[in-house]
């Protein structure tokens, strides 16, 4: 049975070390700040100079001045700080982020990623990722492994424009964790039921077992 | 300091005289910081052929608040300059979208990063800096790039503006701000980008000195007209339920 | 009878525009604070981030951790607020500042100064000043006419090497007020007492009267 | 945030470990702000062929308090980066001074503004920059200059460092500084552009949570060691007739 996406983002949580800022982006990643870290230390940045962000609020604590970068109404624990927009990028751009975890039309063999521009469209939706993905110390990406007509977004290499080159170091998806290599996805760990077939089969690029 | 008041007493009062061809900055990301009430104002006051700066033209979101986007439904809009001018999800179509298409609006789509630092830098008298941000992308396509230290660097260049339309929490007479939370955002950086700054106050606004000088986050040098945000239904006041 | 140094202060604060934001220099033009601006409302602006600063403070009533450009301890009146050195120097770069008042070694006629590096010294003492040279809408300077040894400091051109090329606007000495022409020093105000002989004989650069 | 506390319990504590060879910038503008007593701890701890930026390698005032000068009169700095590298005055001598005209310690002598601004780069992931100031002057000569928009600009490097010894008035367990009034000079942007942030606290260390994150000056996420001032004579608390 393949992963839920809570069992996504805590899978992919355990990957975090302790003492890690994260960067969360807009869709999936966000179900990261439900994950019990247990005793590990995580502070979440957000692109809007939100430092050490907790959960969402309550129904009826919202903040109405206190958003993370996916618009959410979160909470603020103690410890926490608000930056402006330039320092909340130089933090970013100087490489404080441990890990930024975002959203991917695809990902690629050879460490490539693509989620800002789809094709045909005029414009992009870039926001903050080619920032986080060209700094960040690491770059996870969580997906669903096909689209829904069954295409893979797992490649050997962008069929899209890229948002950063050679840059990822882990893959999660429904089926497994994948860490590409350049050559290959090469396989960390299955969702329960999930075989190494299922993944080639689901794959458009080699898969290391 | 504070000898003469920077209060202006309606929105309409604070945007009179922004000039056909003007770039103005647009404060907020998502809800906080938005300035509803001056960007309405704007729309009435119907300057044209703006160049608009700000993180998204505006989503495809319901009910609407003012925005890039109905700047350029009203025709005011030359250009926009942003980190969004798409909808994430195919989808989705935002409202600037369709003007983008037929080549009625031109649009220049910055990484939200790279926005803040060339707004920053124009801010600084820093004409041009270097980033890793996009290169090797089609964003850096025919561009300069620069190696420093055996990586590589795009050139990108100040992004100086004539206007700043912000809202903030508090202010006092001699034009200090302070932003709440997540309200801060780009809006210290586009007081310091811009030659006229024009800023929606929340709460009443203070006498000079009721600021502690230390809790400033926009020197006041920076600000030029002060506008109080009277109670709705006469003022633009988002709830949580629009923003969900 | 030549201009004493609070008089000088006096007659080129006349220069200054309602509503100018001032940068002052260590040394002689700090007396500038002292002077009365009657309607004309001036701020004050430090190098370390002070902006909006008032007089110096009285005896007893010092704050150990406000000082201005100057070391001196100054106030901070009602509307005053404190930035980092990477803002203060942004507001410098980007032209906030209406006029900065340096001390100098050498002006000359061709709006060059030399304040930062004397005869066979090996390092220099620029603090702001070439910041604040460069980019200041306008550069006014304060300083002695002669050398101690007669030795004129207002010259065609700088033997000293320069602070900045080209961007002085006034030069006020002992003897009078200046506007540096680029071939000539124009007298703009003469100290009592004071003729343009006196002002040709101590100038080593054509003076226009 | 803020399980562990970043406090250490005294000023050796804080400096150990500081190799040979780092690069060090030393917050303060003339007394506000200035790390004295980390300095101090610094001169104990020895470590050898330091680089070493701050405004000014200290004045030929007296009494003196720790300083740049006093690691160069120690054997302890290879090389210094400030925008003070002489005495205002002939008849001065700043105890550096010898030093360097001996060629036993290197010196960049740097424009204010361009300091700060090298440090705010290096903080910001921006490895080049430029600048209008020192175009024309012997600091510019020999150097990369490029036109923009018609006016002429020297390219300036980000200034990274490994160690930022700072001052602050209050901060919390979690590393969340606030400075008082002139003592935040170069604070925010030395603790951006270090890997390695220590701070002396004037008063008693905070829990975390008791600074309104609207008011931190710099974020703990910058910051890794702290330490309490103690009274006098523990520790070095000047006064204001030192600093006249």
């Amino acid at each position: 049975m393949p992963w839920s996406r809570p069992q996504m983002a805590e899978r992919l949580a355990r990957e975090f070390q302790d003492g890690w800022i994260v960067n969360l982006g807009v869709g999936m990643p966000t179900l990261i700040t439900d994950v019990d870290m247990g005793e590990k230390e995580i502070t979440f940045h957000a692109e809007n100079g939100v430092i050490g962000f907790g959960p969402v609020a309550a129904e009826g604590h919202e903040d109405i001045h206190l958003v993370d970068a996916s618009r959410r109404f979160v909470t603020l624990p103690p410890g926490a700080a608000i930056v402006d927009h330039a320092d909340s990028f130089a933090l970013i751009r100087s490489g404080r982020i441990d890990v930024t975890v975002l959203g991917t039309y695809e990902a690629a063999a050879n460490r490539d990623f693509a989620n800002w521009k789809v094709k045909g469209a005029k414009g992009g939706v870039i926001g903050g990722a080619m920032d986080l993905a060209a700094c960040a110390k690491n770059v996870f990406l969580m997906m669903e492994h096909r689209t829904r007509d069954g295409t893979s977004r797992m490649l050997a290499e962008c069929s899209l424009p890229v948002t950063a080159r050679g840059r990822v170091n882990r893959v999660i998806t429904e089926l497994g964790l994948f860490e590409p290599t350049g050559a290959a996805f090469k396989v960390l760990d299955v969702a329960p039921g999930v075989t190494i077939d299922d993944i080639r089969a689901a794959t458009a690029a080699p898969v290391e077992a | 300091m504070g000898k003469r008041s920077k209060v202006v007493a309606s929105f309409d009062e604070a945007v009179a005289g922004i000039a056909d061809g003007s770039t103005i900055a647009f404060g907020g990301f998502a809800l906080p910081g938005s300035p509803f009430n001056l960007t309405a104002a704007l729309l009435r006051q119907g300057a044209k052929r703006l160049v608009c700066v700000g993180n998204t033209t505006g989503g495809p979101r319901k009910p609407r608040n003012p925005d890039i986007g109905m700047l350029v439904e009203n025709g005011q809009v030359a250009k926009v300059i942003c980190s969004f001018t798409a909808a994430p999800r195919a989808s989705d179509v935002l409202p600037f979208t369709p003007y983008y298409e037929r080549g009625e609006v031109d649009a220049e789509t910055v990484p939200q990063g790279t926005l803040a630092e060339r707004l920053r830098a124009a801010g600084a008298g820093v004409p041009a800096f270097y980033t890793p941000a996009g290169v090797g992308t089609q964003l850096a396509e025919g561009r300069e790039t620069r190696v420093i230290n055996g990586r590589e660097y795009l050139l990108e260049y100040a992004l100086p503006c004539d206007v700043a339309l912000l809202r903030c929490y508090q202010a006092d007479e001699a034009g200090n701000l302070r932003f709440r939370r997540a309200q801060r955002n780009f809006g210290p950086i586009m007081a310091m980008a811009s030659k006229l700054v024009i800023v929606e106050v929340e709460e009443p606004i203070l006498p000079a000195g009721a600021i502690d000088p230390d809790e400033v986050h926009t020197p006041g040098i920076l600000v030029q007209r002060l506008v109080h945000i009277p109670p709705a239904p006469d003022a633009i006041w988002p709830t949580l339920k629009e923003t969900r």
